[in-house]
């Protein structure tokens, strides 16, 4: 189990290299990387911005149930903050278990915390100008299928 | 008691700062939430629309009605958008 | 779209930093790699026996089907064949896509074909003996959700 | 007509060989199956529970009921067991 919040970017293979390595029981890794991305071409970049303190336990929070539901041998998560441009890595997950089905459910359910429970908060910074990226109703409602 | 207020996204923008320090003797959020709308119209406008905000009490989740008992840092924050 | 069936190992990490980069409108990109487990510490090798011809032709049609229902924008098949030790990793699928929900959707799709759909067979060889591994009523079971 | 016929996994263990390639007028894959069983014991103990094999017609999977007009390669093997 690790979390790490950070500015500086970071490389999802070279992450998977050493996950969960030295485990006998795993059988299924899954790992999700959340990319800037720019559909209309006008983003110049993201601006994201946290809560230092509560943003490290809110995930381990997370983190610690996924663990203990899905019984996972390993998990991370890693979550940029500051100014990232279209393309960069925005951040990761990776799980580790034995069996197919609990890494990715583990995975889906720590995506969806992620998204609406851990503090941070997105602006759009493009050429006309910027804006707080709004919550989804979808985000929300995602959170009660577990 | 003296409240850590914290404030993040377009609430820190709204209000100016990113927090403030409060002494006050507010028993619940809510109370706290009338006290600050009172400071300055940019805080009354931040405050304006409590369902669009959360916060949190000492770096915990909470409701807006909860006790602020024993609580030394409370944040206001709008929904969050990690991921 | 790739689709790989080889021997020789792969790198996960490697693989995925090659992955579907260029596309503008990723902003979600979900990797899954299957591992050879020793649960009981007697495992000595898995080996892989497949078809060639239909492997690349089955594995092909599920991909095509992965990529017309979630949209993706990019994904990757490889699976091994051959003699694999405990910790050596078996297959991965990754997926492109613009939003989380369809990339996990996509590779638990993939997983679930390939496990059943896909004409490879294990055998584990044990410091007992060998046997071939039984299919399993859930992974036949897991298709009807698609 | 003449077909490949192939064997994978314990299918082709149990009957010794990869594959075989048969002179045959059988008309469904059933046909073929009962044909195969009268060669030797071996191909017998094979095909005595076709519930559990699996076959492809041409590299596409089929039923044992599927016609064989017109098909050149079928394979046997248990329930795939990939990923």
């Amino acid at each position: 189990m690790a979390v790490r919040v950070q500015a500086k970017p970071f490389d999802t293979g070279a992450e998977l290299a050493g996950f969960a390595s030295g485990h006998k029981d795993v059988g299924a890794e899954v790992s999700f990387t959340g990319i800037v991305r720019d559909d209309t071409g006008g983003l110049r970049f993201m601006q994201i911005e946290h809560y230092p303190g509560m943003t490290e336990k809110a995930i381990a929070a997370i983190e610690a149930e996924a663990v203990t539901r899905w019984g996972l041998k390993d998990s991370l998560v890693i979550h940029r903050h500051g100014q990232l441009g279209p393309g960069e890595k925005i951040m990761m997950v990776a799980t580790a278990a034995a069996h197919r089905a609990e890494a990715f459910a583990a995975a889906e359910f720590l995506m969806d915390y992620l998204k609406s429970r851990a503090p941070f908060w997105k602006k759009e910074v493009t050429a006309d100008g910027e804006g707080w990226v709004a919550a989804k109703d979808e985000d929300e409602d995602a959170l009660t299928r577990w | 008691m003296t409240l850590q207020v914290l404030y993040f996204a377009w609430v820190r923008e709204r209000i100016g700062l990113p927090r403030d320090q409060v002494e006050t003797g507010a028993a619940t959020v809510a109370d706290l939430v009338e006290e600050l709308r009172a400071l300055a119209p940019r805080y009354d406008a931040a405050f304006a629309d409590t369902s669009a905000l959360r916060v949190a009490l000492d770096q915990q989740l909470a409701d807006f009605d909860a006790p602020l008992a024993g609580v030394r840092e409370v944040a206001f924050f709008p929904p969050m958008t990690g991921g």
